[in-house]
């Protein structure tokens, strides 16, 4: 579905008709990521449909996230979605929504764990597979040094990113740190990186935001290093198209917010469970320059 | 006290205790409290409060230390990350090295306070502010805490602490939690309480309080009729340090597992606290309670927006908009209380 | 002598503000150190409380070299000090700033009930009638603040008193009990160092007067060998004041 | 100048010179050159340098304006966050109103001078320390940027900025690059050298320095004899204002896109630059130039790891040592300059 | 009258530092403030030179009503002052204090090369030679940094001057320059104010004498009304330095 409509203001968020169920996503992003905002696009938009309140609420430091989880048992929701990054710290928090027998669906990461803390189903796949398929395509395209570029140092899911990338490609990869937050700085240390590294013929970003700020720096370095990224931006679709970038890992991450939504709202109508054990996948996919074009106005939109 | 001086207007006892730093930071508690209580039920119920009160006590805990430090005229940025740390090192330990927790949790211990020191003596010998020392430090705890990790298992998080040895009675006392009324509350709030006290009892009833006051109302003057300087601000670090491996220990044992960047960041939040509390940045002016009430303000303001179910887009708006309400409510009340005064 | 300087010079950067130095204080006598402004004479005796190191020349602690290595040093000597410009801690309440770096104790804690008691006691004896001792010492008047630094350094001077400039924002009344304290001090056997730019004030409780003249010393005078209008003469460059006066006459 | 003066000891002329604050700064300038470029060819080479000034350039106008603010006595928390505002605002307007590039750069000025003002004027007004004022303002700016650039684009990023009108020509003045020998340099570091030069100008050749230094070093006593030192401060906030808006453009202009997010925690780096540079976090003292240097210094730190190529996971570790050797080498400097003097 | 309080008050929280004050300042008449320490002298002063603003009775300027804002207000209509402590900015150089809040301009900019010029000059005409007007302020010994103070306030008063304590930290011979000044000051016909605890130097120029006790006002004086055995009695509370003198002498 491509019809999410802006963020409403506050007041009117509120269920106006249909389930009225309350259902809470705590996600491990920080506000503001370009990744998890589409999570959360996604989840409102199944929300309004079925006309369940649908709150987003996301912060990467696990104590804060399995605090949100504890605010939302105790509000007592009709359902949690939860992106596990960290299983063992969400473990307690988890149990007790578990124990307060308000269901619960694991999205993106900790697949591993799923099960096991009590979750209904889980949805998505994770980090590492898909930098493991990122990492498959970057050898295809005859990538031996990569540069895996973190913008925000320990974050599990981009370490986890890289990680799978580094199993798959065969060659080296080696990580850049850089700050999200200055995109002059992301340049110029990428281009640092490949003034004095001839070696590196591949760069990764984990952000759309990086990738333009990567795309600029190949440029000023006059270095023939391939580009791949992931998640996309109308910026990202067009240097798709212009062939400056070599493909976008593309999650799908839309359904990891609408489906946990849908399938909660399925639970609590009609006790319904996918799956059977085994996580939903919903990706990778991966945009190129084929299809590229059909993808822009979905990801200008906030969607894709 | 004095006998009566007709130089003394008649001042009623309300306004006498409002002069005090404080009870400023009681009325913004009162203000924040009321807005979210009247509009959230289970703001108010006795499982929203535990709630609350939780990331209200570890960050309280580092808003007193903190604080003592901001009245003694220092900073320390490298706190937060010294949770990490700490953490870190407890975790790593005890699940990598088989070594016990309650040890492990010694080595860390250790190793905050020679942090805690250095950071102290740094500052004081080479007088370069404590603003770009510590971070310094910051930045070189967060470049170990990541780098050793790494090296050490591969990934930038450990966990599995739950099954190391001496778990069990470390976390009791650490991280459980407590049942009051039928509803369980963090045993957290009970070391922040306890914290509050012993730090309000050393401001005000001890000797080192009185010096913590003076080197950060004037350096020079308090080093001239005496004052161990030097001595006070290492001791003020180290207690900065103790508190950073106390929050560390509990959330470490808590969660059972830590990632090497947490605690960035927070360094603020402990200052912003202490601030909202009625310290003063510039040194010399200050008390632990009113920190501890500033971490209460803060974590209902923090948590309250999320019950209130606004928008997570528009939450940094209101949480600003409340901080400055909030520190607005207690300044305008001491303003009230002791009238322009320069 | 318990305390002697022998030839002490000291330098901030580019500036010489003490050369070649040298005096003496005696148990049971007063030192007056005088001269113009920026003569050296604070410079001087922040060296004897500790707070500068000095450059050169040596400095005598009962006839034993030392280099006081800050101002604990020098009060662990029983040496006191109200100095010039550094002088309280605003923030701070008066009976804080009172016991600030010697609190009385009671069991580990600091013993606030007598601090309070003895800081009031201890200003009322000097005529200063301080509403309340919890007041912050930025609030006080120019003169009470003197007066708590005053009281202060009498109260827990020992062996030596340095007092540099007490009376200069005192009033009358409030001078006339500082001079008396000085002389009590004396009496009671400590040596005093006491610096001032009034000749009425330097005479009457001064027993050797130390002239200070742009960092050098113009030599150290007993009080046998000079009197009140030679001393005035000295510190002033002739009968300055009188014929001021006539001056300040003449064009109304 | 005087007449000899016996009591003036002879003193040197690179003495006197190191006394200025940013000569100190100068001292760490070349240290941290020199030993970047003695490991890294690449590093002194003139693409290379072209490299690393860039980043320097938009954080060294960002550090000379906080800079001032900071010797006036105040610092801007809210400085880093108002870059993204103003960028927003300006690929906002042009893209998704069609306002022409030059419309909606004004406008995005308009915005970043109002917030300026009202940050000034909050300070000034309520005597609230600036430290938590500009804090709310920086969350409050936080929550703005995303919950605004969601509600009208549905994402959290603003892009196509290229197909705007007017475009090509405000890119070229604020994003374009100049050659100089062969290298391509950004036009931004023209931008700044410019910045720092009046901020020069104004700190020591104006009234208005005058002002600056006054209300930094001793608020009350400027005011005493005339300052008004309202209107300076909020002059300052404006000046910091104005500086965001600029970073912003010429970020917004060479990106052509901007994220909801931008800016944040950069706040800190300007302060951090500033203080490098030799400006005293207590204010009253300190320069632009000094500023500018010590945006270079990160700068060059900041990079240099990377030319060195060492490990990714101590970056961290590295540049917090760099930064404190820096600042250490400033300060042993200064004081041997100047001696112990207090 | 230029300057002319009734019935004036100010209370700072619980402490009344003021009460039902009233006193005028004639143009080329000097104006002695005189009392004990903390009887409020300063806090009168702040409020004629626009610092603090007063809660009861009424303020007037050349007749006129008015509420000062600011200093900035009182120094518009010419008037000028030596604050006892709200002195200079210690980390800004001599010249720049000098010109603080009154910059000369050359074009947009500030002239530097005149205000380095004029600083020294005005300095050494008071006999105060600093070596070097790019000094910061806060090196200064007490009596330099007064008398920039004073040599401020002399050089741009320009209908009324207010000294508040100026000679405490002087020099004999730095005082006479100052009270020198302050002559000058009136036979220009600038209007006085004039704080001091000295009889010596307050009877010499004084024309009025305001006397303050614990917030109030004792009355105030014309110079033929008293003499200056009387002035001093009335602020020492008797002979007091007399006596004094033998007591001290007594005990030796
Ligand atoms: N930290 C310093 N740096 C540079 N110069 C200094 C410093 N301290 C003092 N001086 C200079 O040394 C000289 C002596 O200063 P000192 O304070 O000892 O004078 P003083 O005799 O006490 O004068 P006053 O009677 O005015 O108090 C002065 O000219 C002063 O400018
Ligand atoms: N801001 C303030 N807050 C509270 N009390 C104050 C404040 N300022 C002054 N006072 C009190 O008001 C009284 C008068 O103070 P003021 O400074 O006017 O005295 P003064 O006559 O100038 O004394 P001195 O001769 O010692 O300078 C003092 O007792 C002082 O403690
Ligand atoms: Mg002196
Ligand atoms: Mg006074």
């Amino acid at each position: 579905g491509g019809q999410s409509a802006p963020s409403a203001p506050p007041a009117t968020s509120a269920a106006q008709e249909g389930s009225g169920a309350k259902f809470a996503v705590i996600t491990h992003g920080a506000p503001g990521d370009s990744f998890w905002d589409v999570v959360k696009n996604g989840a409102e938009a199944a929300g309004e449909q079925y006309g369940a309140q649908v709150t987003y609420q996301g912060d990467g430091d696990p104590a804060k996230q399995s605090q949100l989880i504890d605010q939302a048992v105790s509000e007592k929701v009709d359902g949690i979605v939860v992106s596990m990054a960290n299983p063992d710290a969400l473990k307690e928090a988890i149990g007790k929504a578990v124990a307060a027998r308000i269901p619960v669906v694991t999205i993106n990461s900790g697949a591993g764990s799923s099960k096991a803390f009590g979750a209904v189903t889980h949805v998505g796949q994770s980090e590492d597979v898909a930098g493991r398929g990122a990492g498959e395509q970057l050898k295809a395209a005859g990538v031996t040094k990569l540069l895996c570029v973190i913008h925000e140092a320990g974050n599990v899911g981009l370490d986890q990113r890289c990680k799978g990338a580094e199993e798959t490609l065969g060659g080296t990869v080696e990580r850049l740190q850089v700050d999200v937050s200055n995109l002059a700085d992301v340049t110029s240390k990428v281009t640092a990186k490949l003034q004095s590294d001839q070696q590196v013929n591949g760069v990764l970003a984990l952000n759309p935001a990086i990738a333009v700020a990567a795309r600029d720096a190949i440029r000023d370095a006059g270095s023939q290093a391939r580009l791949a990224t992931f998640d996309l931006s109308a910026d990202v679709v067009e240097a798709i198209q212009a062939g400056e970038v070599l493909f976008a890992v593309d999650q799908q991450q839309y359904l990891q917010g609408y489906l946990p939504i849908t399938f909660l709202n399925l639970y609590k109508a009609n006790l319904n469970t996918v799956g059977g054990g085994l996580p939903v996948n919903t990706g990778p996919g991966f945009v190129t320059k084929d299809n590229a074009a059909q993808v822009a106005e979905l990801a200008e939109a906030g969607t894709r | 006290m004095t006998a009566a001086d007709e130089r003394l207007a008649h001042v009623g006892l309300a306004r006498r205790l409002l002069i005090r730093p404080e009870l400023g930071a009681v009325v913004g508690l009162v203000v924040v409290f009321a807005f979210f209580a009247a509009q959230s039920p289970v703001f108010r119920s006795p499982a929203g409060i535990a709630n609350w009160l939780d990331p209200a006590a570890t960050l309280g805990i580092m808003a007193v230390a903190v604080a003592l430090l901001m009245i003694g005229g220092e900073f320390d940025l490298s706190a937060g990350v010294l949770t990490g740390t700490s953490g870190l090192i407890l975790v790593t330990l005890a699940t990598r090295f088989g070594v016990s927790v309650w040890l492990a949790m010694l080595a860390g211990l250790v190793v905050a306070l020679a942090v805690g020191y250095a950071n102290g003596l740094v500052v004081t010998r080479t007088r370069l502010p404590s603003f770009i020392v510590t971070l310094g430090t910051f930045l070189m705890l967060q470049g170990v805490n990541l780098g050793v990790t790494k090296a050490i298992t591969g990934t930038v998080q450990v966990s599995g602490l739950r099954r190391a040895e001496g778990f069990e009675g470390a976390s009791a006392i650490f991280a459980g939690t407590v049942q009051i009324g039928g509803t369980s509350f963090r045993v957290a709030i009970l070391w922040w309480i306890l914290v509050t006290a012993v730090a309000t009892w050393v401001l005000m009833r001890s000797k080192a309080g009185n010096w913590i006051f003076a080197v950060g109302g004037d350096e020079q003057a308090a080093r001239a009729v005496g004052v161990p300087a030097a001595r006070t601000k290492i001791a003020l670090f180290m207690t900065t340090a103790f508190a950073a491996w106390l929050v560390g220990s509990i959330l470490a044992l808590r969660y059972t597992s830590v990632q090497a960047n947490i605690g960035i960041g927070q360094e603020f939040i402990y200052i912003i606290a202490a601030v909202i509390g009625g310290c003063l940045l510039t040194g010399g002016y200050g008390s632990a309670i009113g920190a501890a009430i500033g971490a209460v303000i803060f974590g209902m303001a923090d948590k309250g927006i999320v019950f209130l179910g606004w928008d997570a887009d528009w939450f940094k708006l209101f949480l600003g908009a409340m901080l400055l309400l909030a520190t607005l409510a207690n300044r305008l009340v001491r303003r009230y209380a002791e009238e322009v005064r320069h | 002598m318990i305390l002697e300087t022998r030839g002490i010079g000291k330098t901030f950067g580019s500036v010489l503000a003490l050369r070649d130095v040298s005096m003496g204080v005696e148990a049971g006598r007063v030192t007056c150190v005088l001269g113009d402004n920026g003569a050296g004479k604070s410079t001087l005796i922040k060296i004897l409380a500790g707070v500068l190191q000095h450059d050169t020349g040596t400095l005598l602690v009962d006839g034993a070299e030392v280099r006081l290595g800050g101002p604990r040093a020098a009060l662990d000597r029983g040496i006191a000090t109200v100095y010039q410009d550094l002088a309280m801690i605003p923030l701070m309440s008066v009976w804080r700033n009172f016991f600030l770096g010697s609190e009385p104790r009671k069991g580990l804690a600091f013993d606030v009930v007598k601090a309070r008691r003895v800081a009031r006691e201890e200003l009322r004896a000097m005529g200063i009638d301080v509403r309340d001792v919890d007041q912050p010492v930025g609030t006080l008047s120019g003169g009470e603040r003197q007066s708590v630094a005053i009281a202060r350094a009498v109260y827990f001077g020992a062996r030596v008193l340095i007092l540099d400039e007490p009376t200069s924002a005192l009033g009358v009344k409030q001078a006339g009990v500082v001079l008396r304290y000085i002389a009590r001090a004396r009496d009671r056997g400590l040596g005093v160092v006491f610096i001032t730019h009034n000749p009425h004030h330097a005479y009457p409780v001064g027993d050797r007067f130390l002239l200070l003249n742009r960092g050098t010393s113009l030599g150290e005078y007993g009080k046998a060998d000079i009197s009140r209008e030679e001393l005035t003469a000295l510190m002033a460059g002739g009968a300055e004041l009188d014929e001021l006066e006539h001056e300040l006459k003449r064009e109304t």
